[in-house]
Formats: C-alpha cells, structure tokens, sequence
C-alpha cells in the first residue's frame, strides 16, 4: 500500500527542470519535421534526435507521413539539462513606468519644454499597427497613444519609410527620440534594416544626440541594446512605457 | 418549452416508466440485502475510524469479526449498539478493543433491537450534525465566494501523490477550474476496505482515503478564497467500498462523487449483487449531504460504439435516474454521464453529438448533466485532438451541459500535466464564452439529421427499457446489452461480501437520511 | 430560397445599386487613362519577353523609352503597330533593338491608328491562342482529375525559394490541399517592374516571376495527377504590376489571382489614380482567362476592428463586384474577400461572425466568397489559436464559404512550415467533413442576436455606400473611411506612371476580350 | 534582386536535421512548464534550456503564468543535432504478414492441428479494448479477430488477470501462445508485471514450451525483446499480423 512520506515538491532554483506532474520528472513535448519516409525507421531516427538533445525515455506519440519523403513527429521525453534559474539576469529598461498624465507632468517640471518624438516603420516592412498603437491616439488596449500625451510632440510617418528619410524628417524637426518599428524578420531582414539605421545616425553623428527606440514583436531590450539602439520595447508595450522612458533618460542625459 | 428536437413526450414517459419499474423491481432485491460494505459505512457514520497493526481499517476489523461469527444478518447497528448497552463504551472504545482481540462483541449478551438502536442513536446524531456543517459550509462558501456559471470546468488531477495533486489542482484552480477531480490509483475499486492516510503512491491517480480528501479539500478551500470562487471536489465511490467513500465525502465536504453500480460491473467486473446493494445506500447518504453524483455512462462507449450505441446510454440514465429518486436524491443532484465519443471521421458526426447532447438536456431538464470528452479516438496527434476537444466543448454550451470534464489534448498519451489542464481550460472558456447564447438562438430543421436522429435514439432507449422491464435487471447485463460486456449474476468481486438481512436487521441512518433528519 | 437572416431584398438592391453607380462613376475616370504598367502589359500579352543587360525587363524598356519621348499617350499598341509597319520586325525583335539602342521608335514615320492596329492583330491573336489552350487545359485536368468539394483548402507557401516551394506545395497537396498561393517577397508590390527568371530569394515570399509562375504550375500539375484532383494555383497582382502579373497569370494558367486596387490603396500606400487604372485591364485579362479573382477587404479588419467596421467590408465587397462586371467577369469569377477577425475574447463573438458569414453568403449566393482566417488575435499561443482556426473553419462549412484560406496556428510567429500546413489542413477537413450539411440543418431566431447583427451591417454598408455614391470613391478614401487608413489622391507610389490617352490611343486587347474573343 | 540558383532542396541522410521550411534550417516547436514564477527571467531561463538542448535562436513565442510559480512556454528553436538515418536498424517482428484465409491455409498445411492462443489484460490493467480487438470476433478496423481464424482455438480471459491464473489456465490449455495486454504505463507499471510474468514463466519452465507476445499502445517489438518476450506489437495491429508471427514460428521452431 501507500507510503507516507509528504512529496518532494519544492523547487531547486538552481537546477531547473522541465514539470510535467512531478517535480523535477524533465517532462517536455516537441513537434518537429523530418525528411526522411515516414515509418519505424523515422520514429527511430525522432527518437534518437530527442535523445541527442538530452531528453531521457523520448516517446514518438504521433507520427505522419507528410509525403514526399517527410515525417511529422509529436514527442515526448524527459529533459535531463538543467538551469541555474538563479543566476539570471534579464537587461531591462529601468526606468519607471509613470502614467501618461504623469508624464505630462514631468515633462513640465523637469524638461520645460515640448518632448518631440518620431516614429515610423522602416524598410519594407508595411505593419504598421503596432507603430500605430505606440503613437496614434487611439492607441492600444484602452491605453492612449503618444499623441494624447501632454507636452508630447508626436509624428507617425507610417510604414515603408526609407532610413534616409526618417533620419532627415528627424533633423529637421529637432526630434529628441526616433522610433523605429520592425515587425518581419524573416532571414533577419529586421537586424540588416535595423543595423543600417545605426550606421547612418552615426555618420550624421547625430547618434548621440536622439534617443534611439525600436520595437516590434521579437524586439527585446537586449536584442536593441546589441544592435546600438538606447532601448527595445517587445508584444504588449504600451505609449506610456515609451514615454516614462524618453523623458527619464532625456534628464538623466541633461537633454533638456 | 417546445422541444427542439420534436421529441415525443409520450415516449420520454413510457421509457421513464420502464425505468421506474425496473429500479424499484431491483429495489426488493436491495432491501433483503446487506454487504460487508454497507456495514462498514455505518461503523464510519459512527465515528469508527483508524486501523490496526497490521494496517487493517477498524471497519473491517470489526465487520470481519462480526461476520466470521454469523452476526452479519443481523447488522453492525444491532452488534454495536447492542455492545454499547452491555459495556458502556463508546463506538470507537469497542472497535479498538476488538482490534486487539480485548472483545468478541458477538459473543456478549444480547438486548433487543430497538434497545441497541437506541444506544447508538446519539452517535448518529453527532453523525449527522457533522454532515449537516458542511452542508452549511458549502452554502457559506457559494454564498461569499461565489461560483462560475455552467458548464463547469471539471479537471482532474492524477499524480498518484496528494502532495503532487495538490499544486496541480491549486495551479487548476487558479486557471480557472470549476471542479477538481482527484482520480484514484488503479484498481483501487477492487480494494474491499479504505487505505488509511496521506498517501503518495498510486498508478494512474491517488488513493482515496479520508485523509487524502481532507488535504485536498483545505487546498481548494484556500485557493477558492485566493480566486473568489468555491472550487469543487471529486473523488470515486463506484467500486468495493462505494458507500464507504461516499461516507467519507460527507464527511470532508466532497461536492462530487462518481457513483454508479453498472460501472462497477461492467468495467471492473464487481459482483452485481454486492454493488447494486452498496450502491442504494451510499445514494442515500449522498442525496442527504447535497452531494452532486456522477453516472458512468461515458464509460459504454468506449468499448461499444458511439453511434450505434447511444440508446444504451440514455437507457441508463434512465434507469440511475429512478436509482436515485429512490435514493431520494434531487435532480440537481443527479450527474447523468453521457459522452462524445464518436469517430471523428464520420461525416455529419458533430450534428449527431450535438443532437444526442441536447436530447439529454430536454429528457432530464434539472439533472447536472456530466458531459464526458472524446477519449476513444484521441491519438497522440495532440493537435487534432485540441480541435477534438473544441468541438465538445462548442456543443457543451449549445446543449447547455452542467458538468463539462474538459477534454484533454494528451488523452491518449498521459494522465494530465499542468499545462494539459491550462490549455484544455483555456479551450473550453474561450468557446464557452464566444458561442454563450448559441443555444438560444438556433433551432433545427424539422425531420432533419439533428432531429431525426435524437427520435431514434429515444426510440431505441425505450424499447430497450420495456425489455429490461421484462427481463430484470440482473439478466439483461448478464446478457451484455450495456457497453457489449457480459456479467454473470454470481460472478466478478465481491460476492462474498454479500448477506440477507434477518428480521431483527436495521440501519437508522436509512431511515433518518431519507426522511432529511437535522 | 428565404433569407436565413431576415435581409432586406430592397436593402441589398439599394446597395448594390450605390456600388454600379460608383464603379461606373469611377469607370469614366479610368477611360481617359493608361499607365506605364497597363502599356508594359499590352507588350506582354504581344510577347515580349526577356530583359536586358542590366536586367532591366524588355516591356519596361520599350515604354520608359516611348514615355520618356513623350509618345504614352497614344499607348505602346500604336508604337509597336506603327513600328511593325515601318521596319517590318515583330514586337520581340523590335523590342531586342530598341534595348541596344538600335531603334528609336517614336521617331520613326508614322501611319494611322487603324493600319497600326491591323499589323499587331496577328500577334494579338496569337496570345489569345496561347491563353485558350490554357482554359482549355484547366478544362480537362478538371473534368479528368476532378476536384474537391467547397470550401476549397488554400494554403500559402512562402519560403523565399521557388525551388522550396515547391517542396512544400508537393507535401501541401499530398496533405489534401486545393489551391496553392506562392506569396510574394515583401514590397514586390512597389516595385514598377517584374523581375526575371528563377528565383530563390525573398523575404517573407518569393518573387513573382513568369519563371517562377511556370515552375509551380508545373509541379501541381505533376502533383494533381498524383493525388487525382486538379490543384489550383495562386498568386497576387495588386500593386505598381497589377495588370501585367494578371497578363503572366493567364499565359501560365494561374488559377487565382489576389486582384484588388483598394488593397494598394490602403495597405501598399499606392497611388489609387494609378492602380485603379491598372486594376481595369487586369480585371479584364482576368475575366477573360477564367482565373478566380480575390478581392482583399479581409485587410480592413486588420487595422480596423472586426465588429465596428464589419460594413466597410461588404461595402467594399459590393465596389468590387461592380468593377468586376464592368471587366466582364463572372459571378463564379469573385472571390470576394472577408476575414474571421474580432476579438476572441468577445462574448458571443462566434454568433456575430457566423451571422456575418452567412450574410456575405446571402447577398452574394454566386459568388466564390474567399474567407480569410484569424491573424490579428492570433498569438504564439500556437494551441489556442488552432482552437481559433477550428471555429473559423465551422463557420466556413456552416456559411458555405467557396475559398477558405486556412489559418495557421502558428500565425503569429512564422510564415508556415511544412508541419504547419499538414496541422491546418487537418484541422479543416476534419471538420467540413464532421458538420458537413449543419447549413442546412439549421435555422435562427427571429430578431435574435444573429439576424440582427446581419441586419446592422447590411444598413450600415448602404449607408456608406449612399455616402461614397455621394461623395465619390477617391474623396473616400481620402478621408480614411475604408480600414481607417488615408491616402491622398496625389499621394502614394506610381502617380508619375499615369498617362492621360489621346485621341489616337487604343488597346485591342480591351475591346477583344470584353467581347470574350476566340 | 533574387540570384537564380537551385535551393538545396536535397536531403543528406547521414546528418537529418528537422525541416521547417529550409533544409537543414533545424526548425522544431518544443512545449514545457518550468517551475520558476512567470517573467522575463521564466523566458530567459527557457531560452538557456532550448540552447542547452542543442537548439540555436531560441526564440519563446509564447508564455503563460500558470500560477504558483509556474511558467508554460512554447518555444521555437534551430535543433543542431544531427541523426544518421542510414545506419538506423529497427528490430522488426520479421514474419510475413498473410491474410486470415491464409493463416488458415497455412496452419492446415503446416502444422495439421488447431493452434490454441490464451490472451489476458494482466495485473491491475483494466483496458480490454486492445486484446480483445485481437482476439474477438468482431475484430477491429474492418480486421475480424482470432476467433474468426480456421484451426484456431483462442481463449479471451478479459481484464485484471494476475499472471499466476494466466499461466495456470494456459498450462491446462497446453496452449501454443500467450497475448499479455498492457495499456497503463504509469510509473512503468507495465515493465514491473511483464517481467514478472516472464520470471513465472521461467520458474514454471514453459518460457520455451509457448511463445508469449505482449501488446499495448506503448509496447514496441524492441521492449518486448528485452523483457524476454518473443514479439512486441504497438498500435494498429490487427489479429492477422499476430497469427501470422505465431503459426510462422511455431513451423520454424519445430513446434508442430
Ligand atoms: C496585421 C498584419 C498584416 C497587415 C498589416 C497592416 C498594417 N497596416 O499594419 C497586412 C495584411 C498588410 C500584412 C501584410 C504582410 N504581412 Co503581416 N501580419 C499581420 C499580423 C496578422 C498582425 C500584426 C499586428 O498588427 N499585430 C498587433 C500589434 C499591435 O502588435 P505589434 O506589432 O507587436 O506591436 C506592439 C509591440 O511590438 C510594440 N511595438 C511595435 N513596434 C514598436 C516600435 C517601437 C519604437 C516601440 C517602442 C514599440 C513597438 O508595441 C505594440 C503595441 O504593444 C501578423 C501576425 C500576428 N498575429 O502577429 C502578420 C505577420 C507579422 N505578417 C507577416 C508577413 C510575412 C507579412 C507579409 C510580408 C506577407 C507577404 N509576403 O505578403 C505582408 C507584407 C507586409 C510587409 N511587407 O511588411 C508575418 C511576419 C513573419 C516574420 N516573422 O517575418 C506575420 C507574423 C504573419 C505570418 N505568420 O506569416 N500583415
Ligand atoms: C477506453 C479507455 C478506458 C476504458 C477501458 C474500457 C475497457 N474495457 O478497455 C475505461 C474507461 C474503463 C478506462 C479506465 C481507466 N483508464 Co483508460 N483509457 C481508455 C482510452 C480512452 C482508450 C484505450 C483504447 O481502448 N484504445 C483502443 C485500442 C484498440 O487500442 P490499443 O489498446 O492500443 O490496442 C491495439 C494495440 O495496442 C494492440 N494491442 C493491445 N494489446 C495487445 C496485446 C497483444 C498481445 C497484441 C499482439 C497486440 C495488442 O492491438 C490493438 C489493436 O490494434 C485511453 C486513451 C486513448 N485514447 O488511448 C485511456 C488510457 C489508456 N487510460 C488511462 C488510465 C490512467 C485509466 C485509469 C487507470 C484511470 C483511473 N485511474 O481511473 C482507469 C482504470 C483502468 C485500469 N486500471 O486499467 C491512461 C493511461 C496512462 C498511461 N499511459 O499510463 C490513458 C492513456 C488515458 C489518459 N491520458 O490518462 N480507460
Ligand atoms: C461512475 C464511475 N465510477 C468510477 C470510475 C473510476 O473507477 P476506478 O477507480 O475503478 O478506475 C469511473 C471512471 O470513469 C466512473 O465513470
Ligand atoms: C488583394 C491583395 N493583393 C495583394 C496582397 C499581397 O500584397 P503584397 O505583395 O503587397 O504583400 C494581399 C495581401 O493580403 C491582398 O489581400
């Protein structure tokens, strides 16, 4: 019968593994293609892959011939890799996040004057919604856009832009932050486009003068800071976000 | 309301009759019955609890004695209350003392029956003011906490460790589960006592032990506080010690129990007699303690065939119906199992699943129907079963299913990791949610697929009723006409636990749980 | 057959009737009118091909070379007619000439109209031939191979590398798909000319290249008769191309073309003087060489919201059907777009979506409605949003939608791979099948939720349509009604290739085809 | 523009790397819960995990806070690892497959006696779907069962059948081949009884006088090789695939 023993169910942050119902059991799924026929011999060769990348009993629950000499697999194994959960640290952008009234507010108080911010969608990337919900009005999830912020002038030039143009509307405006959205990144068009922008700000050498913002769906804060940019905002960024950002850093800059 | 499935009201009386019929000719049977089981509840009514030395449960301890000396004709109710007139001692004093051989009850003089009943009668009523405050209890709990509107999100949880099922079932909780359903190892329903304690190991679920049950139903408690809404709890009575478990949930506030007779003879082959028995009275103690009970219906179809089967079905729900009202159980009470569980490849299959769902909800209007998931053809292609599941999930809120045990991608590969259960909730709230007044606004083509089928179905249940009627109960399953499984009537586990009643028999809890005593 | 939905018939005239009268309104603009693009496509259609030393197509050639000479407005037929006159070469040879730097066409004597137009008629006839042997082609693949039922499983590969695409259309096709859409590179859209040969890299899609047309072509065909069922091949004309993809596409039996100028407009922020000029001849060649056309209002919800805007879809629908029968197609020919795109998180979201499905349907019963699938709310929650393509799906085969382009559960992160596409194709005849004749089936409330929200958006879009009749279409777009994007008439990319014809110009093709020529 | 070239659509089968939509692009879909709180270091841990595991560009497209310290994640990544499938050899039931005339047939001719097979869902295992798709008339798939097989005798002793009664009975039966059926696997409950049935087996000296095969969704011919059983049989097996094994090596090892 059962024994009485109470579960070993609290974490090791050190050695992270993989929950499926027991603590630390590695369990994962996978899904993945092959090209080779489907049959036993493609299971084996799923399962053996599996194995390769450190997961312990790899089960193929699910396979399918995808014809043409390809195999779809659904697997399951127990991962033996585990991380140091503890040791993490994540580059964030530190400053912290003021609502929009009071970022009007501070802009008044310790800028003085009018903030001018400038966005568009460079390259040949036509997204423009997210663009849009940083800057219109409107803005996003009931959060308004850059445009309603007070003390905050905001232009949106939409989508395709040229860097060249953006660079010179900056100029000419005076802008003390750009934004740069990038939402395709097949065959890493967005870090060519993004890495450009760079180069060119910099032989302007305007590049310490304005903040330099980017964002878009697979944009990290580290992935920007990588490519030269000030900060890189991800999914579900808000005009408030980028706001309480430009302004702090403008301060702390004494850009003012 | 008008049907929408233009089903005949004349037929649904007629199958229903039979079914009355056929629930009450099985009555008599009951009545001249005891088991083991049954008798065991009583000592836990009782207060009777903890084991022995050999880990031997104090109930079985003092039936086992009781029997191996010829009294169980008479019942443990006579044994103890008689014991407790010739030594004084408490309920709990004498099975201690039987368990270290200190007492032979059968062998001390003997009062009459109603002197004994009487001296077990304030036991009873300590007995019953447990259950009656957590009745209250739950009425506190749905009246602050709240509760989620129907269909409930009905999860389980499966480790084999309670320790484990609880963060599963807290982490379920707080993703949204309306009930936690906490599955009992393998074969645990051929255990003929209660394992004893927390436990953490058990194959495919958890031992169900009352210990067990009161770790899980302390975490829900905490968490439905966390989340603002009572979560439920599950557990199984079907099996061996069906009254026994069903017992032990009023104790511990369980708010689901899966309990059904046929299941056990069909899927785990217990002997008919023993569980049909066992079965009446741990109906009667869940119709009292508000318990919500769960029919295993699902189950036929997934060794008969969904389509061609699915007046088996409704037959027995049907016939658990009548079981219960027997039991004098409500119909909100009543969780009547069906399930979608046709071959997915079947052209015209959703309207078939969605026209036998609606069919249950207009044959029994204030059941809690249990709506089971696709099971059977769930592969391990864990992304067409998703979609699987959504399907169930749309006709759940169309049929307006009370119960909806939410599909799970992996069924046939594991018993649910945590994020199964997040994904599978995910599902069925973004569908419930989506499609909420679907039913309302739909009605269906008059002599179409939809409205067709549910008439046949309703047909074929009840001339299968009206042959059960005629053929008895015992004989119909020995004839394997439920789930393609035959059961002989001396057959399958537990026989031996079986006993008539001698005249001077009695069990109060009968009497005053039926009659709704305070 | 009666209105599921209530729908006014005179309300559904009224609008359509706002519609002819804006697509004819807007026709007068467009006969005064050429483009570099729509004269590059005459020479096309003549067959010239090839590029020259710098890779610069011969069709841009020759028209830069007129255009700059200030010769467009009489339009490339003359040029070529008149040049064929004087030097006795044909279109190709003369072409090779002018591109190094051999010949000066505009400089060459000249003749009149009509005797320029009898010498390019041998030539014109020819590519007429060329496209009938290719309806006549697809007639027999489809009466020998047959096809599959409605809705159609489209899917899209997008690699980059034609030689990857197909692969993947082989493994698409194998899988069960119908009709394969090659998209195109990012931005191929601005580009004012179309590249050449084979190609393998693009961003997000692979070039549209005659080549490129011919390889995949080929490859279904190969695929078809593998699997027996004919596989339709798509690709997109909108943009600065618009008229001579339209032109490759009939030369290479491309069996569906994305064919839309608002969609330019709006979401390319091309120049809508131009594009709708273009779209008239591509619509033509179109209608002529029985390729289904797909318009893009699906994109609208993609910036606007899917419930508030649901009748700038159907106005915009209603626009396009009147500019398609102004180019003589057929009603079998429009595949009119609409998109399955509100807010998964809406309480009864499910109703409003299918109620608009089944509007679409009822107002255009012959149409071959192109239903695109959920994007904007899809997530990396890659599970969630194959749940998300399965209603998606229902609705398709509920509504009996033509063209259903299926959502891919991985939308949100990638262009689809292999895997991908096998999942959503699943997904998609696992349910068709499984609710196949649920249409029919059913029926809805009076003055429900679902009647009243088709109700809403049909007045809605005669509302706008009133307005825009009113107002007309250019000042529309101008003030952002459509997608909530504006774009000036002036404004957008391609305004320089716009030519007003003088007295002198003609285009054969046009009169030719519109009188369905053999 | 495009360069025109040929892709390299071509598989090398000694280094097979999952397809997405590349050759060798390494692409693979991985789902798993980590037992650390939702939030940007959740992510970060994933990412370290998937690279741990082999994959390059890990990218987390997806994660969820499911309460209690626990994270969800779909990940993505570029699995470097690579497989050789020529050398792939799969332990195969080797016998071929005839259909149920021929076993018939076959049995008549070579072995000129009925074939007596016993066949039990052992243990605590309650599914009889499985063997009793093999041994029921009615069969499975469209696939009719052993008892409908000529010179066949077969005996379906159902559900939670301990070993020892499984033996005894086959032993009175003096059968020629024993199913065992297994369908739950929990905790590896199936290895546990199918090695004890092989030690009972082996205790009453039958292990070479009967051929013992087991089954179940998760059994493999492999598996059953190594816990001492003649042939193993996984999903989708029908009554002709284990007759034909059985009626062929009773021929080949003489047991006429
Ligand atoms: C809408 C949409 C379109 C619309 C765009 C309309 C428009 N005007 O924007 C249309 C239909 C035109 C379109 C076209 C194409 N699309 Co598209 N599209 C999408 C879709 C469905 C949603 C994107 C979106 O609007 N998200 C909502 C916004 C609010 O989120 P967001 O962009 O992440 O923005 C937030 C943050 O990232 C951040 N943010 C964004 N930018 C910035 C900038 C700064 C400075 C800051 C601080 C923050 C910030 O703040 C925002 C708010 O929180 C996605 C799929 C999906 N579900 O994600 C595909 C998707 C992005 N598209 C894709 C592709 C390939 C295309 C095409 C190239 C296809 C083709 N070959 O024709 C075309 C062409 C467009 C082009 N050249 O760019 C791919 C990209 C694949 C990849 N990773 O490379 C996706 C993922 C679809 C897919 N699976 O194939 N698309
Ligand atoms: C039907 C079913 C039941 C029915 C069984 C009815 C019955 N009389 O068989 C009921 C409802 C009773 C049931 C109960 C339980 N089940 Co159950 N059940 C299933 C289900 C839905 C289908 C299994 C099935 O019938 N498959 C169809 C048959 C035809 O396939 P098959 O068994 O693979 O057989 C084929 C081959 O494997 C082979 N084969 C099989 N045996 C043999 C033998 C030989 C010798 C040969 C040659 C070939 C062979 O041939 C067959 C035909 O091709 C699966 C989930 C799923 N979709 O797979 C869960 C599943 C198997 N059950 C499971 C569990 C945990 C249980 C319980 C233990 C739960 C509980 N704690 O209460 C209980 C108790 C049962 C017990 N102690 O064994 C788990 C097992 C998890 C695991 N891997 O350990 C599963 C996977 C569900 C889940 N995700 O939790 N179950
Ligand atoms: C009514 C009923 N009781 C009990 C059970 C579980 O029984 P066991 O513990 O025997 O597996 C089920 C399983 O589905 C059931 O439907
Ligand atoms: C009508 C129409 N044309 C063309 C396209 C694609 O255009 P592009 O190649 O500019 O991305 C779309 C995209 O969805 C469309 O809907």
């Amino acid at each position: 019968m059962a024994k009485c023993e109470t579960a070993n169910t609290s974490v090791d942050l050190t050695k992270v593994k993989p929950y499926g119902d027991t603590m630390n059991d590695g369990q994962m799924e996978m899904t993945f293609t092959l090209p080779v026929p489907y049959g036993d011999e493609a299971d084996e060769a799923a399962r053996q892959l599996v194995k390769k990348m450190g997961c312990e009993e790899p089960s193929v629950v699910y396979s399918h011939d995808m014809g043409g000499g390809y195999t779809f697999f659904v697997v399951y194994g127990k991962c033996q890799h585990t991380i140091d959960y503890s040791t993490i640290h994540v580059a964030k952008v530190e400053s912290e996040v003021m609502e929009r009234d009071e970022c009007g507010k501070f802009i008044e108080e310790n800028i003085g004057r009018d903030v001018i911010i400038i966005g568009a969608t460079t390259g040949f990337d036509a997204h423009t919604v997210g663009i849009d919900a940083i800057i219109n009005m409107k803005g996003f999830h009931g959060h308004f856009g850059l445009e309603r912020f007070k003390n905050v002038i905001s232009i949106n030039m939409g989508s395709q832009v040229p860097n060249e143009e953006l660079i010179a509307k900056a100029k000419e405006l005076h802008a003390d932050a750009i934004l740069v959205s990038q939402t395709v990144t097949q065959k890493d068009i967005h870090i060519q486009n993004l890495t450009e922008m760079v180069e060119l700000m910099e032989a302007e050498g305007l590049r310490d003068k304005m903040l330099l913002l980017c964002g878009g769906p697979r944009i990290s804060h580290e992935l920007a800071q990588e490519l030269g940019y000030d900060a890189g905002f991800g999914s579900d960024t808000y005009a408030e976000h980028v706001c309480s950002y430009i302004i702090t850093e403008m301060v702390k800059r004494g850009r003012i | 309301m008008k049907s929408k499935l233009n089903l005949d009201p004349k037929v649904i009386d007629s199958a229903r009759q039979h079914a009355a019929s056929i629930a009450n000719s099985m009555q008599e049977f009951i009545d001249r019955h005891t088991t083991v089981s049954t008798e065991r509840t009583i000592l836990r009514l009782l207060g009777i609890d903890g084991i022995d030395d050999v880990e031997t449960p104090l109930p079985n301890v003092v039936v086992d004695q009781i029997k191996e000396a010829g009294g169980l004709p008479r019942g443990v109710s006579y044994w103890i209350g008689n014991a407790m007139v010739q030594t004084g001692l408490q309920p709990q004093e004498i099975a201690e003392k039987m368990s270290k051989g200190e007492l032979d009850i059968t062998k001390l003089e003997t009062t009459s029956a109603e002197k004994a009943e009487a001296a077990i009668m304030p036991a009873i009523q300590k007995s019953l003011e447990v259950i009656n405050a957590q009745k209250k209890a739950r009425e506190d709990y749905l009246e602050r906490l709240g509760e989620s509107r129907q269909p409930y999100c009905y999860v389980i949880v499966a480790t084999g460790n309670i320790y484990e099922d609880v963060i599963q079932a807290e982490a379920a909780g707080r993703q949204g589960a309306d009930i936690i359903a906490v599955i009992r190892t393998t074969a645990q329903s051929l255990l003929d006592y209660v394992p004893y304690g927390p436990t953490t190991e058990g194959f495919g679920g958890t031992y169900a032990t009352q210990e067990n049950f009161k770790i899980m139903r302390k975490a829900l408690d905490d968490i439905g506080e966390e989340v603002g809404r009572y979560i439920r709890l599950c557990n199984y009575s079907s099996g061996l010690c069906m009254a026994e478990i069903a017992a032990m949930g009023a104790i511990e506030r369980l708010d689901v129990m899966l309990n059904d007779a046929l299941y056990g003879i069909l899927f785990r082959d217990i002997n008919m007699q023993r569980t049909l028995v066992d079965q009446y009275f741990s109906r009667i103690i869940i119709g009292y303690c508000d318990i919500l009970f769960n029919s295993g219906e699902d189950n036929y179809l997934t060794t008969d065939d969904a389509y061609e089967s699915a007046h088996t079905v409704l037959a027995s729900q049907l016939i658990n119906e009548q079981f219960a009202v027997v039991a004098n159980i409500e119909e909100w009470q009543m969780g009547l199992g069906h399930a979608f569980e046709m071959d997915p490849s079947m052209e015209n299959g959703f309207l078939y699943e969605l026209s036998q769902a609606i069919m249950a909800r207009e044959i029994f209007p204030n059941a809690s129907l249990k709506y089971m998931p696709p099971t059977k053809y769930m592969t391990g292609n864990i992304f067409k079963g998703h979609v699987q599941d959504a399907l169930f999930n749309l006709i759940a809120v169309w049929s307006g299913q009370s119960l909806q045990l939410l599909g799970m991608l992996t069924e046939a590969i594991h018993t649910p990791h945590m994020q199964d259960r997040y994904l599978s909730i995910e599902n069925a709230k973004y569908i419930f949610n989506n499609a909420r007044d679907i039913g309302s606004e739909v009605t269906f083509k008059d002599n179409g697929i939809i409205q067709k089928r549910a008439q046949f179905v309703l047909n074929e249940a009840d001339k299968l009723l009206a042959d059960i009627e005629e053929e008895g109960l015992f004989s119909t399953i020995e004839k394997g006409k439920f789930a393609g499984i035959k059961r002989p009537y001396e057959g399958g586990k537990g026989l031996e636990g079986v006993c008539l009643k001698d005249e001077q028999y009695f069990n109060p809890f009968i009497t005053l749980m039926l009659g709704g005593a305070k």
